[in-house]
């Protein structure tokens, strides 16, 4: 190790190591390739870039630490690790903001039954809303990488399903679904799984690729339309 | 549900004057009758689950009767709604028949209180979704990451047919370079008219043959093929009337001249005599 | 300051403050700020950016301090401050790939004649081909490791001699260097002209480790030169 390296750091965290211990290379190469990274890496990335025997978990966990109080944080979304600057000083840098398409408030609804309720059709969700759906709300969804067509449900009218993205995931700081804010209330309340048929009772939002029991592939030419599927039949 | 339990003809806005212009509103930005009737609940400020869904019928229809009365034209799905819940009203106000067919009136309350309470819990977490601090936005990855650099390692491929074919045309190349067939020189029939026109196009009087030739007889190893094909060029000329030889005796040099007019010749017969072709 | 902005960092070095001593906020939003820089950025744009007051050079200073022993380090380019990967990890940010890449005609010439005649030397090489044979060529089959150095022919100028290998067999599918076509097989499969001279012939090569009784070992040092052949190879 060079003297530079040898001039550590030590963490003065109750939670932490002595600060007399040094700080393992291996911390070095992890946040080398994390800083790298544009965009999150999963563990098994990480694994295969690291010397053989690392305890990559192990080695994230104590850089999440480290890094917990600093104006970069260590987060895990949609399961990949990544850096990110510190939610509390968003003021800080929002100079450096993309201005963001700014949703309809048909479209943020319609985001979160689609994230909340997933896998739901189009006719689903216009029944939690009372309202049809304008054509263009999801649309614009799709559009924003957020929303996906998932396959179409094993229902009358073969409906298209819709689910979440990672990019979703990733955009609003997700782990996964579980972390998605209110969820387990939602889900206390008995209101997700009002309308699922029997045998289907899963009252957990899910954006599992894997296609459900009730659901099938879509049909070569869905994803084409992937920007305007066609219109489906209601199903009830 | 709405639409299933619906059983009304939803065309009530038929009923306005054909003649009045249709002035369409949206009901103050409200996002359907379910979003209406989600409103006026709030304002009943009680748990949604506790809520009197005869009070909230009789709002709402007082809502509609009102936007009635300004020549608000409603869109048809909140007509549809009002005449569902005035529905819903009759039946929760008259006592239940034992064997009616189809949901209670109750059911049908709490079916609806149920939908209200789901788009409400709907609405509270999308707010909180929102809420979240959002990348590029509020929070940012590296603004200038840094490049995986690719070290290219060379497979080298090459086919066997590659490797023999490769062996086969070197070995070749060089024993044959050993016994070398030299390439045979030849003057074809049509390079020997074309010389032999262009030759004759200068000469006024009798030539002899070799000497037109000269010029391409200096390769000795070309001699024979020159001879021989301008030789037979010639025949084809005179045998076309395009030229005139003779020869004194065999192996005697070979006298030619461009062909002339009729009256020329004539006075030329002294000369050498034209052999037949 | 939140709770988690408490659990501070110290520096342990002797240069530093003592670990007492409270991280200043100004660091969190520094290198929050070079973080999500797109590019470098002076310490005029950092000042306009931070709270008045902040001593930018001193933070940046201690921040640069903080990151020197870590894989990720603070440097100035050209008057500008940006987070770079430590130097001494730029390996890690290297991926190796193999490309596949097509034998030159000059090369596959030669390893056909290495392949028949060996064990051979390059002037007899030269003297098959008919055309001298560039270095670059034969450290290209060494690359490949289908060639490999046998030993010293005893003969004047002791000149080492070439043969084959397995890699050479697999690579080509061959059980053995008797697999390679004969004579009437070449001519069969009309790579060969029927005219060739009498006294033609293909030889029958052998790979046999076992040095034959014209080759001497290598010497100590030969084989330093075919394991690190020039990364250039040159056509011929």
């Amino acid at each position: 190790m060079t003297s530079v390296a040898k001039r550590r750091l030590a963490i003065a965290g109750d939670e932490m190591e002595p600060m007399s211990e040094t700080r393992p290379e291996e911390l070095r190469l992890l946040e080398a390739l994390l800083f790298a990274a544009g965009e999150p890496l999963d563990e098994k990335t990480l694994a295969a870039r690291l010397p053989a025997g690392v305890d990559v978990r192990a080695t994230l966990e104590r850089l999440k630490a480290e890094y917990a109080p600093r104006g970069v944080n260590l987060v895990r979304v949609a399961g990949k690790w990544g850096f990110r600057t510190a939610g509390d000083l968003s003021w800080l840098l929002t100079k450096d903001s993309v201005v963001p398409r700014k949703l309809s408030r048909a479209a943020i609804e319609t985001l979160a039954i689609v994230a909340y309720h997933q896998p739901v059709t189009r006719a689903e969700i216009e029944e939690i809303r009372g309202i049809s759906t304008a054509k263009g709300t999801l649309d614009v969804l799709l559009e924003t990488g957020w929303v996906r067509l998932r396959g179409r449900r094993k229902a009358p009218g073969r409906p298209v399903t819709y689910g979440t993205t990672e990019a979703f995931l990733s955009h609003f700081g997700l782990d996964s679904l579980d972390d998605l804010p209110g969820l387990d209330e939602l889900k206390g309340s008995g209101l997700l799984d009002g309308r699922l048929p029997s045998g289907f009772t899963v009252p957990m939002p899910s954006d599992d690729p894997a296609l459900r029991e009730d659901e099938d592939p879509l049909e070569p030419g869905d994803l084409d339309l992937g920007l305007a599927p066609p219109p489906e039949r209601i199903e009830d | 549900m709405m639409t299933d339990d619906n059983p009304f003809n939803p065309d009530l806005a038929a009923d306005r004057a054909s003649d009045e212009p249709a002035l369409m509103v949206d009901v103050e930005g409200f996002e359907g009758p379910l979003d209406l009737l989600l409103a006026l609940a709030r304002q009943q400020k009680v748990d949604l689950a506790k809520i009197s869904i005869l009070a909230l019928a009789d709002q709402y229809l007082a809502f509609v009767e009102a936007a009635r009365k300004l020549r608000l034209e409603l869109a048809a799905d909140y007509l549809v709604m009002a005449a569902w819940l005035a529905y819903l009203k009759s039946r929760l106000l008259l006592p239940e028949s034992g064997g009616a067919e189809g949901p209670s009136a109750e059911d049908m309350a709490t079916a609806l209180a149920y939908r209200l309470r789901r788009l409400e819990a709907f609405r509270n977490v999308a707010e909180r979704l929102l809420e979240r601090p959002q990348l590029s936005r509020d929070i940012f990855e590296r603004g200038a990451p840094e490049p995986i650099a690719e070290i290219k390692h060379p497979q080298y491929t090459a086919t066997l047919y590659d490797l023999l074919s490769a062996y086969a045309a070197q070995r070749e190349k060089q024993s044959l370079a050993h016994v070398r067939f030299a390439k045979r020189n030849v003057w074809s029939l049509s390079e020997a008219r074309a010389a032999l026109e262009r030759l004759l196009g200068q000469a006024q009087d009798w030539s002899r043959l070799d000497q037109f030739l000269i010029s391409y007889l200096v390769d000795p190893a070309l001699r024979p093929t020159v001879v021989a094909s301008s030789f037979a060029a010639i025949l084809e000329m005179v045998r076309e009337g395009a030229a005139e030889m003779h020869q004194h005796e065999a192996f005697a040099p070979i006298y030619l001249r461009r062909r002339m007019a009729a009256a020329e010749t004539t006075s030329d017969s002294a000369g050498p005599s034209r052999r037949p072709v």
